[in-house]
């Protein structure tokens, strides 16, 4: 490609300002030199150069406090203004791999339910920062509600099943839920945020630190993607966690799903990107027909096409759902449920779109598509593995019914 | 519906051998590999846990599968004399792709080569003895190779049509009573030290455009000269291994040749709907197991405290998946039809235009359908699709590998609006 | 591919009188209404147009197919009670619905009725007898329609699994050897004043869920107390009327019920399933001609000085058309077949779940696929797609309509899924 | 429907001034009033009312000189910062009528090569404004280039054939054209706007008055929909035309398909949105399966959460266009290849996006979609009509071309 991809791909160029302009490009820089331009290297030894990357990233570049206020040593990128600044990084990232991406959006998803305004809650701030976001490279989890099991009536988030309980217990809580899968880490997570029922079944989130001993996990798990990210199922058994670790507040858990939607979409998108730029090579560099370049016959072309079009539009409707959360006065918070809504729809389009521009480049690129040396598979591993945990429960249904309830009215589904 | 034998078939093309076969395969799946196939992907390079899988369903140790192709006098089943050859590999397909679609690859390919020396018209009774044994008499799986792909040309050597065979640089040349062959291949099913037998099309004339000059023969693995690589590591089909094979002054007899000058230009073009009947079927088995494991997956977890299965939306996404699932199994029995159809006087030869751009047509279909539907599927386990416990998702990396080989789906594209639109320059 | 005759038939299931009885149509399609079809929208009320084509197709003075369902002893073609009325159903829907599927629908609606007493093995002879001369004897077209419909409750009234017919509200009393019925139905095709019979679909009992209540009635269009509307206007097929029916006290023999308590029933939803093969035969019909007009389009307009059809990219998308009707008819086909196999050891029988809810799913698929191809091909066409001299902007409009009509999309998915996953309350 | 429209669709809101928030409110005052809430009427009346609406439009509101320069006695809109409030008037016209929606894109895409900073034309604009702007209702036509027939070899603009030719003559020009299909109003057109190719093949626009002798129209066409736009084929046999009425500056083809993607873009999601609120309406007064409303059917609500989707997302796209139009300086000119490709690609999205959302949406109307009385199946053959002719040729194929060309470099193709 000798395209640059910013000018390819086109965006609100007001929504980032000279700040964000100069991580973005700290973060492009790390993607290219530590990962991309040796992909190689980096399939052999993935397990541990994904950890030194993360490090290096999170520590070096600091991205670990990108989230935090600048009185806790962070960034200060703690206001939704700062929406489009946070997808864009979260692009860059997934641009190298999607993994260390998830990891960092499922981090900092968590982190606006504690930091971003006007919902700072400093006191919880105060507690977390120092030991997850300081000097060692710290793992998040989060756990959505989602499906339940035949025979159990449980409480519902907007008809998704929510699996784990709170219960006030003298000073604190106590959290307990069985089996909990959890979009990411589960193995090795060093806190976890989890969707919980309280007593009156109204939902609200609990902080759960991974070092209690009442904190049980399952085996590693072995997925299609993202694994990496060494996720497992988890069981709370009666855990104790001070009262502050529980946030209740109105919206709290829409507000999750919110940035959730924005950061994995942003993730994707830049894995997209990469996926782009891959396979434009790739059309460069094949003949067809025993003669010309794949690129100029003209069905190869319509397929490069489709490819550009859904990163495109993606890229668009990142913005577009970045924009939104930006203008709390425009549209409302975060929680609101406009913005949940938008964030879903736009979220889960996201999602598909990537997912089928790479389908449809596969489609191009025969048995370089599926054979490991070529890297793109691990692209389409890694999204499938993202939108399949997006969807939580029966593909979009839940996604549909948000929809279907805001701009119809529905009462009832 | 009672079960998933249940979906479609036209009753009307099932061979009675049918039921039989199917009971067979179904309990060597469930016994030796269903408990086994979540370790197949560590397994891809060694397998330790496939081969005997294999061994049970093709050798005389097991099933004996191997040698069906071959004629009853020279050991076999004499299923490519039968006038249900492709039915029967349909249902072969679906059974074996069921359990695990790369083993039923692997499996199937040794037919491939096979085909064009053992199937009515064109049984070569020569070389069919000659490897009989090799097949009929093993108690362990042995596997053949159709080695077509070269390094330069991608799926090119497919477009036989359009590039006359002129950019196939795999070349055989004649000394005495001995073909010498010298080139390289890649990607082919039951390489990277598996077959014991390769076909190897290649050019007795190279650049040229004349379709006499075109050959297919046959090279047993242990000839001297040929080498081949390690297999390649994909994204699945573990069970299916490929690799680089070098041909480097390989000498065989000069009856190795399938069946000469233009006949094998044809013969070639009559692998091809094999492959795609066979491709449909793989796909059909998976969907096939797919069902099963969907439906116990959306009557036992819940949304909105009622089964996945009794919200409306739900259960309009899995019966489109399950309508789909009925669709291209009837689609896929039709394209097997069209091949048994080849003697019958309102049939087509498998090397027509009639035959082989339809089937594309099909298969690039069933392709797209099955991409989607296991891509739907995973969505509606929602966390647990990209958990290899619940079998969907290798099924789900194993499709798309199905829908781009062979030439892909543009190929495909091309070849069916080439036909029906009688295109001259595509 | 030589013309349209080629797509794919499973051969096997063709009956003998597929290619005379398609020859006919076809020279009658080519004749009286294809020189006249783009007239058609404009004389959706009056039929002035219309009236001569159906005629020559179904009365005496022309091919005379209105009595084709009716048994030879009294003057009909004995179709009812061969094996391949579904089959050659689906031949008829095709040839005419390749003209004007609104013409198609007509005229097959007015067998519609008449299976529940015409075709084996529930052939009801003494209304059989009763009603031959209406549709034997006469020169010229006479219509049947099915009354199905109410104001309140839409398609529900095919729902009937579900509601048990608890929301109709057309009742039928008995009152000595005749039934009074009351009641307003609303849309059915052959209403605004062209049927000469109805079947009524009612209840003997207002608000039972018992489907031994549920009724079905014929009623001469002249009698008493039946009066209909004036014809609707629609987006389409303005060679089929609809209207209101309203029936006041009317009174027939107490014999014009179809068959009694619980066979009533049955009877109902068997008429299901030929609704459903007839609206594919219909669509494949309307394909088969858009294949004709697209293969001009494509040969003699350009794109970069090159027929529309050597662009790599755009015979993708037309093979992508022509793949999908190739695929349409292979599943009409089929879905006729199941029809057939009713009274085959190995069929099911038309009012089963198995034969109704795998139509559900294949009209469902094979409507999005028209609607799908039939929006394509407009854009194929460009400024001339939305142009009637085009002859393709019409089918567009007929076909949404097909998918729309007997329940939708909707009711199609909701009976799929709830065959294949054995749901219990969708 | 009990919610604004506004408030469910987003859009940068900072887009949109104060001055054109009064215009879109005039409009969309006019569409409620004179057309909406009186469809029966509208339908039974159609052609007398088509004319008496559009003209209480174009002059009582006087839209017709909307993007003429203020000298001129326009509105001044005449700047690309104007994009997205023409852009929002098109949306507000075309909830109400498509055809109406129609013939006022093309003219403002016509006028847009004449008027539009930086390319303002002083000269032209003051022979043709008073003519074609003043206080007689006058329609406009568009020719683009499109398919060409066997055994002919026309020049080409980016694959489509042009098919009408311009040849300079003593102080004038001649235009040649047999059989040319315009997009619209080719029985009636006051003026054409026609791209032609000069004596070197190279594309340009020509402007020809209806009036000319030597332009012969053929019969007025039926068509799927817009038929009051009354089209018709045209031919130019040796039309002379001053110099002046002929432009052709680079890029000045590509401006009319930008613009002209993004107005009838601004058409049809007026048309998806008018739409919406009718299938909304219809889902509310609809009761299934003996009992309750139809969208509070999970099925059914997953259908109508479909068309939102669709609607939503098209005006998300159509003011992303609206956007990058409005920002030369950020993306380039309107007939930069960038804009002109992002234009192709955003267009036909809208429009298969719209269309999709009407097709989905009568599924659930039932008989009510396709029967006359229930207005939506207008809307449906309108859309479809819009969309056809804007693919031009080959449904989307040139479009991909383009597509293929910007992000890929191809040359061939």
């Amino acid at each position: 490609m000798n395209k640059a991809l910013d000018e390819l791909f086109v965006y609100p160029k007001e929504l980032v300002d000279e700040e964000s302009k100069r991580v973005i490009h700290l973060v492009r820089q790390w993607a290219d030199k530590e990962i991309i331009s040796k992909r190689q290297e980096y399939r052999e030894n993935y397990e541990k150069l994904f950890i030194e990357t993360r490090k290096s990233l999170n520590l070096t570049i600091g991205l670990q406090r990108l989230t935090l206020p600048e009185e806790h040593g962070g960034f200060g990128w703690n206001n939704p203004a700062n929406a489009p600044g946070i997808a864009s990084i979260l692009t860059e990232i997934g641009r190298a791999d999607a993994a260390i991406g998830v990891a960092a959006a499922v981090k900092y998803t968590i982190l606006a339910a504690i930091t971003m305004a006007p919902n700072f809650d400093k006191a919880l701030c105060d507690a977390l920062a120092p030991v997850y976001c300081g000097e060692e490279l710290k793992t998040f989890s989060l756990i959505l509600p989602g499906m339940g099991n035949i025979g159990q009536d449980t409480p519902l988030f907007l008809g998704r099943s929510i699996l784990a309980s709170v219960e006030a217990e003298s000073d604190g809580y106590v959290v307990n839920g069985k089996d909990l899968r959890p979009i990411n880490s589960g193995a090795i997570a060093d806190l976890f945020c989890v969707v919980c029922a309280d007593k009156a079944d109204k939902p609200c989130i609990a902080l759960v630190p991974g070092d209690n001993a009442n904190v049980v996990r399952g085996k590693t798990l072995l997925e299609t993607g993202l694994n990496a990210s060494s996720n497992a199922d988890v069981s709370f058994n009666n855990v104790k966690i001070p009262k502050s670790y529980v946030i209740s507040r109105q919206g709290v858990v829409e507000e999750l799903y919110t940035w959730l939607n924005l950061l994995l979409g942003g993730v994707s998108v830049g894995t997209g990107m990469n996926f782009f730029e891959m396979v434009g090579d790739w059309s460069e560099t094949r003949t067809i027909k025993g003669g010309y370049m794949m690129k100029e016959n003209p069905l190869c072309a319509s397929v490069l096409a489709d490819v550009a079009d859904e990163v495109f539009t993606s890229r668009l409707f990142l913005y577009d759902l970045a924009q939104t959360i930006s203008k709390p006065n425009d549209w409302g918070q975060s929680g609101s449920q406009r913005v949940y809504t938008i964030a879903q729809v736009i979220g889960s389009k996201i999602q598909q779109n990537v997912m089928r521009a790479i389908n449809r480049g596969l489609e191009l690129m025969g048995s370089a598509g599926y054979s490991k040396e070529w890297h793109v598979e691990k692209h389409w591993r890694d999204i499938k593995t993202i939108q399949s945990y997006l969807c939580g429960v029966g593909a979009e249904a839940p996604v549909k019914m948000d929809t279907a309830r805001f701009f119809f009215d529905c009462k009832d589904i | 519906m009672k079960n998933f034998d249940e979906f479609s078939k036209p009753e009307e093309y099932i061979s009675p051998m049918d039921k039989h076969i199917r009971s067979v395969i179904r309990n060597w799946a469930d016994k030796e590999v269903m408990p086994y196939r979540r370790k197949y992907d560590e397994d891809w390079k060694d397998h330790h846990i496939i081969e005997p899988a294999f061994d049970k369903l093709m050798g005389n140790s097991g099933i004996g599968l191997q040698k069906a192709l071959f004629p009853p006098e020279l050991g076999g089943w004499g299923i490519g004399q039968s006038d249900s050859a492709f039915t029967i590999s349909c249902a072969l397909a679906e059974e074996v792709g069921r359990a695990d679609t790369a083993m039923a690859v692997a499996f199937m390919v040794t037919y491939w080569p096979l085909t064009t020396i053992l199937v009515e018209p064109h049984v070569n009774w020569r070389l069919a003895k000659e490897f009989a044994p090799m097949f009929c008499n093993a108690e362990k799986a042995v596997f053949a190779a159709n080695a077509m792909t070269e390094p330069q040309g991608g799926a090119d050597i497919e477009n036989l049509e359009l590039t006359g065979g002129k950019t196939i640089r795999t070349v055989a040349r004649l000394e005495g009573d001995e073909w010498v062959i010298n080139g390289h291949k890649l990607w082919p099913t039951n390489s990277g030290g598996v077959a014991k037998l390769f076909v190897v099309p290649c050019t007795t004339k190279p650049g040229s455009t004349d379709l006499k000059d075109f050959a297919m023969i046959f090279v047993p693995a242990e000839t001297k000269g040929v080498t081949q690589g390690g297999p390649y590591e994909k994204a699945g089909m573990a069970a299916d291994k490929n690799s680089d094979i070098w041909f480097e002054d390989v000498r065989v007899p000069s009856w190795y040749r399938a069946h000469g000058p233009s006949m094998d230009a044809q013969i070639f073009r009559e692998i091809i709907p094999w492959g795609l009947a066979a491709s449909m079927g793989f796909m059909c088995g998976a969907m096939l197991n797919l069902y099963e494991i969907l439906y116990d997956f959306v009557s036992t977890k819940t949304y909105k405290n009622k089964p996945l299965k009794e919200d409306d939306h739900i259960a309009s996404i899995i019966g489109r998946i399950a309508g789909d699932i009925d669709i291209c199994r009837i689609l896929s029995y039709e394209a097997a039809k069209m091949g048994d159809r080849r003697n019958k006087p309102y049939g087509y030869p498998i090397y027509s235009d009639e035959v082989a751009c339809k089937m594309r047509n099909l298969k690039d279909f069933v392709s797209d359908r099955a991409v989607d539907i296991f891509g739907k599927a995973m969505d509606v386990l929602g966390p647990y699709g990209a958990d290899r416990e619940y079998d969907i998702e290798k099924h789900w990396r194993d499709i798309k590998i199905i829908q781009l080989w062979m030439g892909g789906k543009q190929l495909c594209q091309m070849e069916a609006a080439r036909y029906f639109f009688n295109c001259k320059t595509l």
